[in-house]
């Protein structure tokens, strides 16, 4: 008996999911977000072997190939200490990439967990509080704030991914919450409220899986914004610090050779713009798919 | 409408109270010493005591929010550690440069994201909605940063058409201050030779800045507009013989305006943000400029009052965007007036 | 009678993701100088097409007229240039839409609304260009022709505030201070209640015989069209199904399709709750073959599955048309 | 009638804009100069070269000095030390001179200017030492010291007299009782010198415009038939290398003063027509080395830091502007002596040795590297360095802080990472400026000396040289104390380099280089030739 339930319950979510790749599938610019970013984080985990220069990604410096241009041997140039900037591009996705994981994975739980508690209980205390908090969170553009911070943190990658991560978890608080407002009137919800569960499971397993469509879709367009953010802040000199090498900062220092030596702030500039491209489209894709299901 | 902003406005007062305690308790907790980066290498372990003791920075920390709130009530955001001069005054110079900037860089991305939009949407499905499709995906994939070094490369370095930085070219006598506007100020005061530098100056800053919203709004619109154009009246006006392009820009345009204004206020946080990189890229004497280079320099007062001045401006253009969205849909005003 | 409007042959097909819907299967239809014609068919039979197809304000694409002619005056509407169509709008057709909510635009007033159909429509005839107040002053006296209470109140205010029946008088003064010579009303009171039904039809009625236009009166229901049209055409699926004087028709109805439908009009007689038709309006990508009714049908014959019936005279007067293989003769 | 209305609005905007165009470009009197921030042009605040290039000319100094690195009269006519003691001299000042207001200095404002400077302990009152001024008549001033000091005089050349009467009609209260704040926040934004120059604006961070002062003391001459005083100067700053080069380019920057661009950068200046370099004040690299924090406190582990380093590498990159083998006090000053390693290359055999001999595991240990935010040539030997340690199996840390912080966190030993990048000028013309400023223990500590290290017996030594009347003697004692110094390797010195300051073609700099920061940007000693600039950019 169970194991039939399991059965169906498998071939329910082949069927959705085989559903939700047609409805993804339809728009090929989603697909080619899909392929991109998974190119993207492929090339970012096998950086040392995919890079023709690992060892330029750390302390290494090659007066005489400094400033090259663009080449079969260095195909995006090299920098002013002779790097390889290809290779440098591959590895600063590593970062780009660690920055989002990090803070997505920090800031989204939280934000879920104490949007949920605030949604489900409206007009206590613990909303007010909660709510508030978030809504002095949102009272300055994220860039701002975290900023400020990574500048009193004293700048570095952790750093910059704690400060991001402290702005991010509203926009999930608020969403989670305006969600559960909504979903708590909801049949089922009072259904499992009158047969005794316990809180925990009318919030995460009753209201949480109905988040789950547009807090995926949010995350994953998201990622691209923490990118360009964390980005923004190295551009500025509160990223990854030399020699690790930070898209942001990449371009910075590619910006003061501009424009003979163009090669070493564009092609970094463009890596940003790929990765966070295919972010989006990726991100576009889901929206399209969930909001299809709900119709 | 009064009793909306009233409330609208303790609300944000609240906010605002929150957020300065919050920044202030991050820069009073963090590690550093404000005084000894105040007063830089030479000065003497007495002047740093001295200097602590006159900015209360060796009190507890309620005693420094007593004191900081009590003057902020007098108007006085304290001095800035990098300038040497009260932080208002700083505020009161750089503040006009960024709204001059902001202002243009927002009528651009208002006008040109609306009307590629409409285009988008009425011919939808052409090459030209195609076109403009592809190139807002890139805008808003695109950091304000690289869509400046992009823009410096190609218009000043390649093409040569737009000067590189500043609000006037660097010998250029800026005109007598009315507003803080160069442009306007130099139209005022009429030299029209400077008032066309500080277009020509203005131009890719601000350009920079409006891409992601033009990007931005033009999708919106787009959607909106495809989705209007399905309604009946727009068949109806058609029928009633109104001409095509009122429909277009007048009938359709005002409905379709209503999301497009409603995410303004987070286009504005976009806007003021990128700020803070293009007016670096661009040299652009603006509070943006200010802000990150107090806030590098550990600038205690100058960081508090920053985040306020957005905090507040934020907090304002909100309220401007719902008054606008309100006017502009009646449904609300209606909702709201009628109580 | 010269024909105003003659509708022959059209098709419509809409383009959708899963393939080509084919909603006009070859509309004909004749409307006269000054007639009162009606259309009835179910909601989805392709009434509003029809009118759209008129109007020339079919978004295509989706859409697609495949094929016929819609004569206007004996010009070919699908042949005229924009500036034709549009000079046609202004004073010689107009329309009156099902859903007078969305049919006003919500953001602005009913004034501006008016005051630019009226601009507009004026200013086409070559006329001298009304003045502001003179456009106020017609806005006004067309609102209070319609019988709306306090019309110079009315014209600040947005549609939102007002009632339903306030709504759809406003679209008939849109649609009538155009003075167009052919008007078609779509379902204009669908979304009443009766008793303003009642009243605005017959103000309708009484607005059109003033001004000696032709009207074209579209409805679901066959009591909305029968005290106020001369002619009416049933509608099923795409096709006309049975037209014939409407005294006639109630008298004499020939389809099995009309019958069902006048059977399913609750009588105050009180027969018990009608019944409905059987099944639904087909699937439009895979319409059936031959008589698209022939599912629904209770007189279903073998032919019907294969060919598509043409008109056959019927009943006691030629103008009585069915296009149905029982009446083959 | 609507269509020409719609018209209307076209016209005008083509008649502004073909009135715009009208405005005639002629060719201005003007510099526009690039330097680092000035925040603070007021003499008795201003600390750092940037703040003193500023002041040059806004001010006039007391002793100006000279190229050969001696000093001449400027408001001073004649200085003397009184019976022959170090501590105690008189100086007869220049008549006529003449403030920016027209009022004539006199030993009154000296004695003021003094006064303020001890009181306010800010700028190069540290330089300087502990000052006793006293007018002893209109004219002659007496300048009692607590300690002999043989160089006072050159000191001197950072000692700029300000007008009393106009700083007290402009005080605001503050900490120095009946004088208020000393006109500090008035001196922010105006100048109360007789220098060759007036302030008339100044933006904190962004942009100080001054113009030239009719009635300069040493008056105004050409030098060619076309090379005329400069009339208007504009310092801009904190503009990125790239956007400065287009600048001077487009030639609407006539002089860049600031001498950040990267080698790259200079190698295209050398190609470029139009504009060319100056040499205009040699400086010596230095990173500190901190004996107090781990593991820099081991002077082993200093020492296999001083060899591995490759000297070679980033010098040769700087060969052609003049690049070459730095030691602890400039190269052209008397008395300088090379220091080990020599010859001067990477040798890491003898880093290993040494690093053997330290109490350090170089696999357990992290060696902290900052340098100035956006310097290039900064970040460049740290990277060098953090290749070369990386051979040893030490891992250095790299950070690039902006200047405030960095900096401030020379002010304290605990703060003060491991090593610290500066490039130094001598503010002074004598080999005195960098023993006393940097190695003296009463100076330790802060940028110019975030070694930490104190010691007594280099005190004596440094202090006996400054007692010292006689110059040979002084310039043995000067030797000695290198060698002595270097031993403890506080410091190692990538390079020297001579400042390279990017100019216009048509703007003249002085034909000889000064020893020292403030005479070379003192405007006063250039001239523009208005008609090459027409030619050029017009």
């Amino acid at each position: 008996m169970k194991k039939e339930l399991l059965v169906a319950a498998l071939s329910r979510s082949r069927a959705s999911f085989s559903k939700g790749w047609y409805k993804f599938s339809r728009n090929p610019l989603s697909v080619l977000g899909l392929i991109i970013l998974f190119s993207v984080i492929l090339t970012a985990i096998f950086a040392p072997y995919i890079s023709p220069y690992p060892e330029h990604a750390g302390a290494f410096t090659n007066f005489r190939e400094s400033g090259l241009p663009p080449s079969l041997t260095h195909f995006f140039g090299t920098d002013s200490v002779g790097r390889d900037i290809f290779s440098r591009v591959i590895f600063g996705y590593r970062f780009s990439l660690v920055l989002a994981v990090v803070v997505l994975s920090l800031a989204m739980p939280s934000g879920i967990i104490l949007g949920l508690i605030a949604g489900y209980y409206r007009r206590r205390w613990i909303e007010i509080v909660i709510m508030r908090i978030t809504d002095i969170f949102l009272a300055v553009p994220p860039l701002v704030l975290a900023l400020a911070i990574t500048v009193m943190l004293s700048p570095n990658l952790f750093n910059q991914m704690m400060a991001i991560s402290l702005m991010w978890w509203p926009w999930y608080c608020r969403l989670v919450y305006s969600l559960t407002t909504s979903l708590r009137h909801e049949y089922f919800v009072r259904e499992a409220e009158l047969t005794g569960a316990s809180k925990a499971h009318i919030l995460l397993r009753e209201i949480l899986p109905n988040c789950v469509a547009p807090v995926l879709t949010k995350m994953t367009l998201d990622a691209g914004f923490v990118i360009t953010v964390g980005a923004s802040l190295s551009f500025i000199g509160l990223g990854v610090q030399p020699p690790r090498p930070g898209l942001g900062t990449m371009v910075a220092d590619g910006a003061k050779r501009l424009p003979a030596e163009w090669w070493m702030a564009v092609f970094p500039a463009l890596a940003i713009v790929i990765v966070i491209l295919s972010f989006n489209l990726v991100g576009d894709g889901l929206r399209d798919m969930f909001a299809v299901e709900e119709v | 409408m009064a009793k909306y902003i009233i409330s609208r406005l303790l609300q944000s007062l609240f906010v605002l109270f929150g957020l300065s305690l919050l920044i202030f308790f991050i820069a009073r907790v963090m590690p550093g010493d404000p005084a000894r980066v105040a007063l830089g290498s030479l000065a003497t372990h007495e002047q740093v005591q001295n200097f602590r003791e006159e900015m209360h920075l060796d009190k507890p920390f309620p005693v420094q929010y007593y004191f900081w709130l009590r003057s902020l009530l007098r108007g006085d955001l304290g001095k800035s550690l990098y300038t040497r001069r009260p932080v208002t005054t700083d505020l009161k110079a750089y503040i006009p440069a960024t709204l001059e900037l902001i202002l243009i860089s927002f009528i651009m991305s208002l006008v040109i994201g609306q009307v590629t939009g409409v285009l988008a949407g009425y011919f939808r499905n052409s090459w030209f909605d195609g076109l403009s499709r592809l190139i807002s995906y890139i805008g808003v994939a695109t950091p304000a940063f690289a869509v400046a070094i992009f823009f410096l490369l190609f218009f000043t370095y390649t093409l040569n058409l737009a000067p590189a930085v500043g609000r006037l070219s660097l010998a250029a006598v800026p005109p007598p201050r009315i507003t803080g506007f160069f442009i306007l100020d130099s139209v005022i005061a009429g030299k029209f030779g400077t008032a066309l530098e500080g277009l020509k100056h203005i131009f890719l800053p601000a350009a920079s800045l409006a891409v992601a919203n033009i990007a931005q709004e033009g999708r919106i619109t787009r959607t909106s507009i495809a989705e209007n154009l399905q309604k009946d009246y727009v068949i109806a006006h058609t029928v009633y013989g109104i001409p095509r392009w009122s429909i277009l820009f007048k009938y359709l345009l005002r409905p379709s305006l209503i999301p497009t204004v409603s995410v303004m206020g987070l286009a504005f946080a976009y806007q003021l943000s990128n700020a803070f990189l293009v007016e670096l890229v661009f040299m652009w004497p603006g509070f943006s400029r200010y802000a990150v280079t107090v806030m590098l320099n550990k600038d205690l007062n100058a960081i508090v009052a920053v985040v306020l001045v957005i905090g507040v401006a934020f907090f304002l253009v909100n309220v401007i965007v719902d008054i606008v969205v309100s006017f502009l849909d009646p449904r609300i005003r209606l909702q709201r007036t009628g109580g | 009678m010269t024909p105003l409007l003659e509708i022959k042959n059209l098709q419509v097909r809409f383009k959708i993701y899963e393939g080509e819907l084919k909603v006009l299967n070859g509309v004909d239809m004749v409307i006269g100088e000054g007639e009162k014609v009606g259309l009835v068919g179910e909601t989805g039979c392709g009434k509003t097409t029809t009118v759209k197809s008129v109007l020339r304000v079919l978004p295509t694409p989706p859409a697609r007229i495949s094929g016929g002619e819609i004569l206007y005056r004996g010009k070919d509407i699908l042949k005229m240039k924009p500036a034709q169509i549009r000079s046609l709008r202004k004073g010689e057709m107009s329309a009156i839409f099902q859903d007078p909510l969305a049919a006003l635009n919500p953001v602005f007033t009913v004034g501006h609304q008016l005051y630019d159909v009226i601009k507009y429509s004026s200013a086409s005839r070559g006329r001298k260009r009304l003045s502001k107040k003179e456009i106020r002053a017609r806005s006004i006296a067309v609102l209070k022709e319609t019988g709306m209470p306090d019309s110079e109140r009315i014209l600040s205010n947005y549609p939102i505030q007002l009632s339903g029946g306030m709504r759809q008088r406003v679209c008939i003064s849109e649609a009538l201070s155009a003075s167009a010579r052919l008007l078609m009303a779509d379902e204009p009171t669908t979304n009443l209640d009766v008793t303003i039904q009642a009243q605005i039809l017959r103000q309708l009625s009484e607005l059109v015989a003033k001004k000696k236009s032709s009207i074209l009166l579209i409805s679901h229901s066959l009591g909305v069209v029968r005290n106020l049209t001369e002619r009416v055409y049933i509608m099923y699926a795409g096709n006309m199904v049975e037209v014939a004087r409407t005294k006639d028709l109630f008298a004499d109805p020939l389809h099995p399709y009309t019958k069902a439908l006048l059977k399913s009009v609750p009588k105050l007689t009180g027969e018990g709750i009608s019944r409905g038709i059987r099944g639904r309006i087909p699937n439009y990508l895979n319409p059936p073959a031959g008589c698209r009714f022939h599912p629904r049908c209770d007189h279903m014959m073998p032919i019907c599955e294969k060919e598509r019936p043409a008109f056959f005279t019927g009943g006691d007067s030629d103008n009585h048309k069915v296009a149905c293989f029982l009446c083959r003769r | 009638m609507v269509k020409k209305r719609r018209y209307l609005g076209l016209i005008l905007v083509v008649l502004i804009i073909g009135l715009c165009s009208l405005v005639g470009v002629a060719v201005e009197n003007v510099a526009v100069i690039n330097g680092m921030p000035v925040i603070l042009p007021d003499p008795g605040v201003a600390m750092d070269w940037y703040d003193t290039q500023v002041a040059y000319n806004l001010y006039s100094p007391l002793i100006y000095p000279t190229p050969e690195g001696t000093l001449r009269p400027h408001i001073a006519l004649d200085w003397q030390p009184v019976d022959g003691k170090l501590d105690y001299w008189r100086f007869t000042l220049r008549s006529g001179v003449k403030f920016h207001d027209g009022g004539e200095l006199t030993a009154e404002d000296v004695v003021f200017s003094m006064d303020r400077l001890m009181a306010m302990g800010k700028g190069y009152s540290g330089t300087l030492g502990k000052v006793t001024a006293s007018a002893v008549s209109k004219y002659v001033v007496d300048l009692t010291l607590e300690k002999p000091n043989a160089v006072f005089p050159e000191t001197l050349t950072l000692f700029w007299p300000l007008n009393k009467d106009l700083v007290l009609e402009h005080i605001q209260p503050g900490d120095y009782g009946e004088f208020g704040d000393y006109g500090e926040a008035w001196l922010a934004e105006h100048d109360a010198g007789s220098g060759p120059y007036t302030m008339v604006s100044h933006s904190p961070g962004d942009r100080l415009e001054a113009v030239r002062f009719e009635d300069y003391f040493l008056g105004w001459e050409s030098w060619g038939p076309d090379e005329v005083p400069v009339e208007r100067l504009i310092f801009i700053m904190e503009y990125q290398t790239a956007t400065l080069m287009l600048l001077l380019r487009s030639g609407q920057l006539d002089l860049e003063a600031n001498g950040g661009f990267s080698r790259g950068t200079f190698k295209e200046i050398v190609k470029a027509e139009g504009i060319h370099l100056n040499k205009v004040w040699p400086e010596d690299w230095t990173v500190w080395i901190n004996t107090t924090v781990p593991p820099t406190d081991d002077v082993h582990f200093r020492k296999a830091i001083q060899y591995a380093y490759d000297y070679q590498s980033v010098q040769a990159e700087y060969a052609p502007f003049g690049a070459r083998e730095a030691g602890i006090i400039a190269s052209s000053l008397p008395g300088y002596i090379a220091i080990p390693p020599q010859p001067r290359r990477q040798n890491l055999e003898k880093a290993r040795e040494e690093l053997a001999l330290s109490k350090y595991d170089p696999e357990e240990v992290t060696v902290v590297y900052h340098y100035c935010a956006g310097l290039e040539a900064e970040e460049e030997v740290g990277l060098q360095l953090q290749a070369d340690l990386a051979k040893l199996g030490i891992k250095l840390e790299i950070a690039g802080p902006p200047w405030p912080q960095y900096s401030a966190e020379c002010g304290a030993p605990d703060t003060t990472p491991n090593l610290t990048i500066f490039l130094f000028p001598a503010t002074y013309p004598s080999p005195d400026f960098y023993l006393y400023y940097m190695y003296h223990p009463d100076n330790v500590g802060g940028i110019y000396a975030a070694h930490w290290y104190a010691d007594e017996e280099i005190g004596e030594l440094i202090d006996r040289s400054r007692s010292t009347v006689d110059f040979e003697a002084r310039v043995d004692i000067y030797r000695s104390l290198q060698e002595k110094i270097a031993s403890q390797v506080l410091a190692f010195y990538p390079y020297e380099i001579p400042m390279l300051f990017t100019s216009q073609d048509y703007l003249i700099g002085p034909k000889e280089t000064f020893p020292t920061v403030g005479p070379s940007v003192n405007m006063h000693n250039w001239r523009i030739n208005l008609k090459l600039k027409q030619e050029l950019r017009g």
